[in-house]
């Protein structure tokens, strides 16, 4: 989509002039606030970042000096981003829900001078850590709610500063000033750092130059023709390399619009509003989306539960040939579909907010083919990709027609990939990071000397040339036969029942293959109430004989699956237990992005663990647990165990990826 | 089912607060209207005359009764008289000022009994509830007598009866024995979709919320500085207005002509009927009470001696009037413990299963 | 808003006297001879056992009883006998021991109506929801939306709310009496049966209500821990008659608040 | 000055001049005053116990003097007709609690009051289906009851007394004071006055709510047959005596809906004032006053004193 004229628009910036000369009036940003949709055109925001732009210049900001942006998803945090690229500084995201010594240690090791952050909650958070960081100068926020009797002295808001930099502007020394910021700006210089939250270990702050996200961008863009008209929603955090793409540089770069949600509880409707055309979700959305679905349809009344589930079922016969515009669906089928369209699926995408959708992404992690298709069976084009910060996200994608749930699809265009040895998939792109902040030696570790970055991910191409990831390369373990075991494989085969929120397996270096679960809250109760199990606490739920058995009758299925797969059948459950309590980001089990902490998940639950392999059948544990205001305490209990039944393994092929 | 609400947001506060914010209900009422319209070219005589402008004249008289006792909470039982009144200055003014073109005077009309409904209104700031239900019946009773013990309201007629004079509008005769019930309809059918326009904005605005306010919590809104007087004396006045109109439009427009007893007691409770059984607080439900409690016993009517023929009952008039009684006796009753918050509440539950189709919440 | 006549006072002039003021229904006398004043700019506790005629006081400075002796001063005006809505539109605004929402309406449109004193236009445009009316309506919306913003209450904006919990609820009627601006403003039991959290969150409204907009404020509350908090001086009161008038602090040591507290089974 | 002459003095002047004329005149204001006192109290009955206010009353006069001329017609003997009549008037009430109340318990007044509409409408299509729609006589001779007139010399005047009249009060009066007895004394009375305060109270006297309702429903009932034959022999029986239903509504409000003593009393004001009041003042505006007199003397009186006669005192609380 970008001409030969545009190619001289190297920066988001000069792409922000461009846009704001191409199309003016069209529609930039849209936030939700005071009740409705408020909305900039991209001549306004270009305007605004402009001025802004001067205005940090004005607060000391400087070309390579850092900024902080703390926040949940701001129009005015956006053009913070913007702003200080204008001017050559590099924005630094930062999680917004991390906890105030997560963010001083990254807001220290970025040696950020300024701030732009939300709200008053966030101003508190530096502020309590203002001593670590003595070179943070200017805090500057959005919302003025409660911020009005603090110290002004080295506090703005974003909108003061703005106005500051209006009236400098009105100078033309400093209008030129401004324009040669713009024009000093080159593709190659660093155009942001993002710090990956990493399941182990410190962040580390991935530089990517505008070039590469440019490029990154642009592969999105093209692959899925992208124009002005799109419109997307920006909800997930704007530190994570995803929605840096694509609320920001695809929107910079196609001119789509951005829409920013009222405020967390309100996302779902607030969706449903703007019916976005392009849409990004990680697989736990889809997925809660769908549990939430099954649930509520059971509270329908039978008639429309039935046809509920007639035509759902009919989709899932057809449903994925239509999409695909596949041969082979009879004219009766195709009727029965466009009439199930009418009840059941047109009347259902419009509950999610998907009624316009264009292109649909998941990503991050394995969605269940169930859900995927389910998805996909009543029209909503969603794709999945493969993607890391380091490649400024894409790495691989499914074209139209190739889309199937259990690969990740094709190498993106311009992306070339290889498989090392040991089954770790390696890759090298235009839009790959330049190296890791302040940390040359991890960036030698990642990095070949052919500009190849090792993912960490193992996998391998199947047949028809996808990808197919099995797991993190470190964490593929061997157990003390031999035999492979990929736990985030097994773990994701399980995760996709819904009654399992979060499955944890062990087995390197084992005889055998050992699991906790964490059941669905949502899920399970809901299971409970239509089968009259009743049960006074998530922790008496979860040790419910009941629940067990129906867990038991997933993990056979599981069981069953792994066997038929080539060099899985060594990685059955053998014993697997519920755990008491639920897996939690602010216990330190689950990571932000709500990824399991094995290692973690293992010293602290260490009896368990030992439990479950040395044959006992119950065990107890005690974990120290912190509430939601911030309380901690102890919680016990009594663990049970229970024994699976093996089937034996088809001794099929080796990992073709290997070769 | 039909809704499909994604994508469509509101980047001002004009179009949030519209009336009909979603775009399938514009479409719909759109579609309603011009059918109501193409009714006129294509119903027959009979259901103009007899069905449609009735409902619409009761429809009229109902979103009266319905601001006054749906949306600020006082009940009356006065509605016939505070119509009768508006029918009588519509009578005396058009024959008065026979120059002046008739609609005028029709609107014109609803002010008199305004000014009598406010008048009664008064009371309203000490009594409440069915204290105040005796209070309208006062007006009912004596605003009656009024109409028949004074002759000069109808220009000293010997039988003491309204008619219909004939009356044009750009030529064409709309009232008296000339007029064609087509374009008594079409004159009827625009007075009420007008009014009722002008209503939805009065209930939708700061006077609609008043007057809620003033129901849901009389206490609580005076002590956020509502005026309960001023506030119920313009529902009382605004409500009566209604009423005259609906009035002047069933004697000269429908009627063709009436006496004083059309504006009986029986006639507020009709109305009071059409109400609750339509559902306080809902325009719309004034549409569905009417069509109800209107059109059901001509449906009955029609409907009844087929029923019964099969079983070798022919049955009189009579009985048929009789039967239809019981039956509409026992469908309010029916109506008020299946639905007590009337037939907009079954209206608004199915719109919001539309809405989260094919979830039941 | 206000009128020019007015006087504009100062932090820290009294907003409001009570000045020796009694009241009774029939034979029951609910206050004695109780004299108070409350100061611009101030949070003022008004505290005392069940019965001890708190709400009385607040039903009597804002206009719902008329003292049966005694007077009440506000702004330097003696109050003559009045409606409540004139009181309301004085300046005295105030929410209810038990929630009195106008439940069948939403969030938006009670609070939109503890705004129907601020708004002007008239019949007639309000006829055509048009010009005037319609300019009003927006310009007031927008006021609304800044107190659901301010009060977090954006995900209820439209829902009813009689089908809202309690907490939310009282967080509502805050909201509708914040809309009238008032210069007083009388909270009845603000956080009555609330949970910890919805009592942080409130206090915390309170306080910023307070500081942010200048906002006096006088209320009831059980919760001594809330009420030592939140107040620059607390009356306390203890069957119709007043005990005791001071800061927390003083009213904290005070024997015969602590009689009146320990006495009293709670 | 004429008017005012005509309003404030001359009808004072002629009370003075013909005492006579104004004994006749009180004693048919009271005669109407009992019975309306008898309607009202069967309105009163049913509000108290179960806050329904009946609009149906009126119907139900109509009704159930119906069915006893009705079955005397087809044959049935007089008095056997009475029980008859009663034992309908019993089933009716059966059939109100468990079709009407019942399902509807616990919803607004005003839903309530609309469905004793509902009710008003069937019973009036039912009563004519079943005895048609044209006036009758009451049985007034095959109930024994007096006929004739008493004239009495008093005052430089003749007064005359209808027998029947005499009779009605007479009747009326036993009826009333039957029905203090039976509110005051028994324990069903007691337990009725419980549930006035509260359901709760009288669930604690043992006697189920739905009881209750059918108790109170057949004595309005049996209220409503009375003052059925009382009217109906002094006007005929017809549908048109549903109306006289609605003066009760003024004699509620100079009552109170839930006072016993304050329904007689309002009762005998409406009728005296409003005989007086059409004797001596309607001529000055045509006549026809005693349609809406009533319900204006109410409304005066109501704006004087909201809570009625006997009601208490309302304290807004909040």
């Amino acid at each position: 989509m970008t001409t030969a004229a545009d190619a001289r628009a190297d920066t988001f910036p000069k792409l922000l002039v461009r846009n704001a000369r191409m199309r003016p009036n069209r529609t930039a940003f849209r936030h939700k606030d005071l009740g409705i949709w408020q909305s900039w055109t991209w001549g306004e925001v270009h305007e605004i970042v402009r001025a802004y732009a001067s205005g940090l210049q004005a607060l000391g900001l400087k070309r390579g000096g850092k900024i902080a942006i703390i926040g949940y998803n701001r129009p005015h945090l956006y053009w913070s981003i913007a702003a200080a690229q204008w001017i050559g500084a590099i924005p630094i995201p930062v999680y917004a829900d991390s906890v105030a010594d997560e963010m001083a240690y990254v807001l220290a090791h970025a040696e950020v001078t300024h701030a732009a952050v939300q709200d008053q909650e966030q101003v508190d958070k530096l502020l309590s850590v203002s001593e670590q960081l003595p070179q943070l100068q200017h805090v500057l926020y959005d919302e003025q709610k409660g911020l009005r009797d603090y110290d002004h002295g080295h506090l703005h808001s974003i909108e003061s500063v703005v106005e500051e930099g209006r009236a400098r502007l009105a100078d033309a020394q400093e209008a030129q000033a401004i324009e040669r910021a713009l024009q000093d700006g080159k593709g190659s210089d660093l155009a942001i750092i993002l710090y990956t939250s990493g399941t182990t270990g410190r962040p580390k702050g991935v530089m990517l130059t505008s070039d590469a996200v440019i490029a990154a961008a642009e592969i999105g863009c093209d692959f899925d023709r992208l124009d002005e008209t799109d419109e997307i929603m920006a909800y997930l955090p704007i530190a994570w390399v995803g929605d840096h793409i694509f609320s920001y540089a695809q929107v910079f770069l196609a001119g789509l619009c951005v829409n920013c949600p009222e405020n967390p509880e309100t996302v779902a409707d607030d969706r449903r509003e703007i019916g976005a055309t392009y849409v990004f979700a990680p697989p736990r959305i889809f997925e809660s989306m769908l549990t939430l679905t099954m649930v509520r349809i059971e509270d329908a009344s039978a008639l429309k539960r039935r046809m509920f589930h007639y035509f759902i079922n009919h989709a899932n016969k057809v449903g994925e040939k239509i999409l695909n515009r596949e041969p082979g669906v009879g004219a009766w089928d195709r009727f029965l579909w466009k009439l199930g369209n009418v009840l059941v699926y047109a009347p259902l995408r419009n509950r999610f907010g998907m009624t316009r959708v264009k292109v649909g992404y998941t990503a991050g992690e394995a969605i269940g083919p169930e859900i995927f298709r389910f998805y996909r069976s009543i029209g909503v084009n969603l794709k999945q990709l493969y993607g890391q910060t380091e490649a400024s996200v894409y790495i691989t994608m499914q074209p139209d027609g190739e889309i199937r749930a259990d690969t990740v699809g094709r190498p993106a265009p311009q992306v070339e990939i290889r498989i090392a040895e040991n089954g770790e998939v390696l890759y090298r792109s235009p839009g790959v990071f330049v190296g890791y902040y302040k940390d040359d030696e991890k960036t030698a570790e990642t990095k070949t000397p052919d500009g190849f970055v090792h993912s960490g991910d193992a996998g391998f191409f199947d047949q028809n040339g996808h990808l197919k990831i099995i797991d993190r390369a470190k964490d593929v373990g061997k157990m003390r036969d031999g035999a492979l075991f990929p736990p985030k494989y097994v773990e994701n085969k399980l995760k996709f029942y819904p009654n399992i929120k979060e499955a944890v397996c062990f087995g390197d270096g084992r005889d055998h293959v050992a699991a906790f679960i964490n059941i669905d809250l949502v899920a399970v109760s809901n299971w409970a109430e239509r089968n009259g199990v009743t049960y006074a606490s998530y922790q008496e739920l979860a040790g419910h004989p009941r629940v067990y058995d129906m867990i038991e009758k997933h993990v056979d299925e599981v069981n069953r699956s792994l066997a038929s797969e080539p060099r899985m059948g060594g990685a059955q459950i053998k014993r697997f237990l519920i755990l008491h309590k639920e897996l939690d980001a602010d216990d330190g089990e689950l990571t932000r992005t709500q990824k399991v902490r094995r290692g973690f998940i293992a010293d602290r639950y260490a009896p368990l663990i030992q439990a479950l392999y040395d044959g006992s059948t119950e065990a107890d544990i005690s974990t120290e647990v912190t509430f939601e205001d911030g309380r901690k305490g102890v919680i016990s209990a009594r663990v049970k165990i229970k024994d699976m039944k093996l089937y034996p393994a088809e001794n099929g092929h080796a990992l073709e990826a290997a070769e | 089912m039909l809704y499909r609400e994604a994508g469509q947001f509101k980047t001002n506060y004009v179009a949030d607060s519209a009336i009909f914010p979603l775009r399938q209900d514009r479409i719909g009422l759109g579609l309603i209207i011009i059918a109501a319209y193409a009714l006129a070219f294509m119903g027959s005589d009979f259901l103009l005359q007899a069905v449609l402008i009735p409902f619409l004249v009761f429809s009229l008289a109902a979103i009266g009764l319905n601001i006054l006792t749906g949306y600020t909470g006082l009940l009356s039982l006065g509605t016939g008289a505070f119509m009768g009144v508006g029918a009588y200055a519509c009578y005396k003014l058009m024959t008065a000022f026979p120059g002046v073109n008739v609609i005028v005077w029709i609107f014109v009309s609803g002010f008199f009994s305004a000014a009598i409904g406010a008048l009664f209104g008064l009371p309203s700031l000490r009594i409440k509830g069915f204290y105040l239900a005796v209070a309208t019946l006062a007006a009912q009773f004596f605003l009656q007598w009024c109409l028949i013990r004074i002759p000069w309201l109808v220009n000293y007629n010997v039988s003491g009866a309204l008619d219909a004079p004939l009356r044009t509008l750009f030529g064409t005769p709309i009232m008296g024995p000339n007029a064609t019930p087509q374009t008594r309809y079409l004159v009827v059918l625009t007075i009420v979709i007008l009014l009722t326009w002008l209503a939805s904005n009065l209930v939708h605005g700061r006077i609609g919320r008043m007057w809620i306010a003033i129901r849901d919590m009389d206490l609580a809104a005076e002590l956020m500085g509502i005026r309960p007087l001023q506030t119920k004396l313009l529902a009382f006045a605004v409500s009566s207005y209604y009423c005259g109109v609906a009035g002047a439009l069933l004697v000269f427009l429908w009627y063709g002509g009436a006496e004083y007893d059309v504006f009986n007691i029986n006639q507020s409770f009709f109305i009071l009927f059409m109400v609750i059984i339509g559902g306080l607080g809902s325009l719309i439900g004034s549409f569905f009470g009417a069509a109800l409690i209107f059109i059901l016993p001509i449906v009955l009517g029609i409907v009844l001696p087929a029923i019964l023929a099969p079983f070798g009952l022919s049955v009189g008039a009579d009985v048929i009037e009789h039967l239809r009684f019981m039956i509409v006796g026992a469908l309010i009753i029916f109506f008020l413990i299946v639905e007590p918050h009337g037939l907009a509440r079954l209206w608004q539950i199915g719109k919001q299963k539309l809405l989260v189709w094919p979830f039941p919440y | 808003m206000r009128a020019p006549d007015n006087p504009v006072l100062a932090k820290g002039d009294v907003l409001l006297a009570v000045d020796n003021v009694s009241l009774g229904f029939g034979g029951v006398k609910a206050l004695t001879d109780v004299s108070f004043d409350i100061r611009k700019s101030e949070i003022r506790a008004i505290i005392g056992p069940n019965g001890a005629g708190k709400t009385s006081m607040l039903n009597c400075i804002n206009g719902f009883y008329y003292p049966t002796e005694g007077r009440i001063t506000f702004k330097g005006v003696k109050r003559p006998k009045m409606r409540p809505y004139e009181a309301a539109r004085g300046g005295i605004a105030r929410t209810f021991q038990n929630v009195a929402l106008f439940k069948s309406m939403s969030t938006l449109d009670n609070i939109m109506a503890g705004r129907s004193i601020k708004m002007r236009s008239n019949f007639f445009w309000q006829l055509f929801r048009h010009g005037p009316a319609m300019k009003e309506e927006v310009a007031h919306r927008r006021f609304v939306e800044e107190i659901i913003d301010f009060l977090e209450i954006q995900h209820i904006r439209k829902t009813p709310v009689g089908r809202l919990p309690y907490g939310l609820q009282k967080r509502v009627e805050l909201g509708r009496a914040l809309a009238m601006e008032p210069e007083l403003l009388l909270l009845d039991e603000p956080m009555a049966g609330m949970n910890l959290e919805e009592k942080e969150d409130m206090s915390r409204f309170i306080l910023e209500v307070n500081q942010q907009y200048g906002t006096t404020i006088a209320l009831i509350e059980h919760d001594m821990g809330v009420v030592m908090d939140l107040s620059d001086r607390v009356v306390v009161l203890e069957y119709g008659r007043k005990i005791a008038d001071g800061t927390p602090q003083e009213v904290k040591g005070n024997q015969r608040v602590i009689d009146a507290y320990l006495g009293v089974a709670h | 000055m004429d008017i005012l002459y005509k309003i404030f003095i001359e009808p004072f002047v002629f009370m003075g001049e013909a005492p006579d004329l104004l004994i006749q005149t009180l004693w048919e204001g009271l005669v109407s005053g009992v019975l309306y006192a008898l309607i009202a109290l069967g309105f009163v009955l049913i509000f108290k116990a179960s806050g329904v206010f009946n609009f149906a009353q009126g119907i139900m006069v109509v009704f159930a003097a119906l069915t006893l001329v009705g079955l005397y017609e087809k044959g049935v003997p007089a008095f056997l007709a009475l029980i008859l009549a009663v034992l309908v008037m019993l089933v009716l009430a059966i059939v109100v609690e468990r079709v009407v109340l019942r399902p509807l318990v616990n919803q607004p007044d005003i839903i309530l009051f609309m469905a004793t509409f509902g009710l008003t409408y069937f019973l009036i299509g039912f009563g004519e289906l079943i005895f048609g729609g044209n006036p009758k006589e009451m049985i007034t001779d095959a109930l024994f009851l007096p006929q004739g007139t008493t004239e009495l010399d008093m005052l430089g005047g003749m007064v005359r007394f209808q027998h029947l009249d005499i009779a009605a009060a007479i009747i009326a009066s036993i009826m009333i004071g039957l029905l203090a007895v039976f509110f005051s004394k028994t324990r069903i009375g007691r337990a009725l006055r419980a549930v006035a305060d509260s359901h709760k109270a009288a669930l604690s006297v043992g006697i189920s709510l739905n009881q209750i309702w059918v108790i109170v429903w057949f004595a309005a009932g049996i209220v409503a047959l009375v003052a059925g034959i009382m009217w109906g022999a002094r006007s005929g029986v017809s549908f048109s005596l549903q109306i006289i239903a609605l003066k009760a509504l003024p004699v509620l409000i100079l009552g109170g809906f839930t006072s016993i003593p304050g329904a007689i009393i309002g009762g005998l004001i409406i009728g005296v004032g409003e005989k007086i009041g059409e004797f001596y003042w309607g001529p000055l505006v045509g006549g026809g006053v005693e349609t809406w007199l009533a319900y204006v003397i109410a409304l005066l009186f109501l704006l004087y004193r909201p809570q009625g006669l006997f009601g208490e005192k309302i304290i807004e609380r909040i």
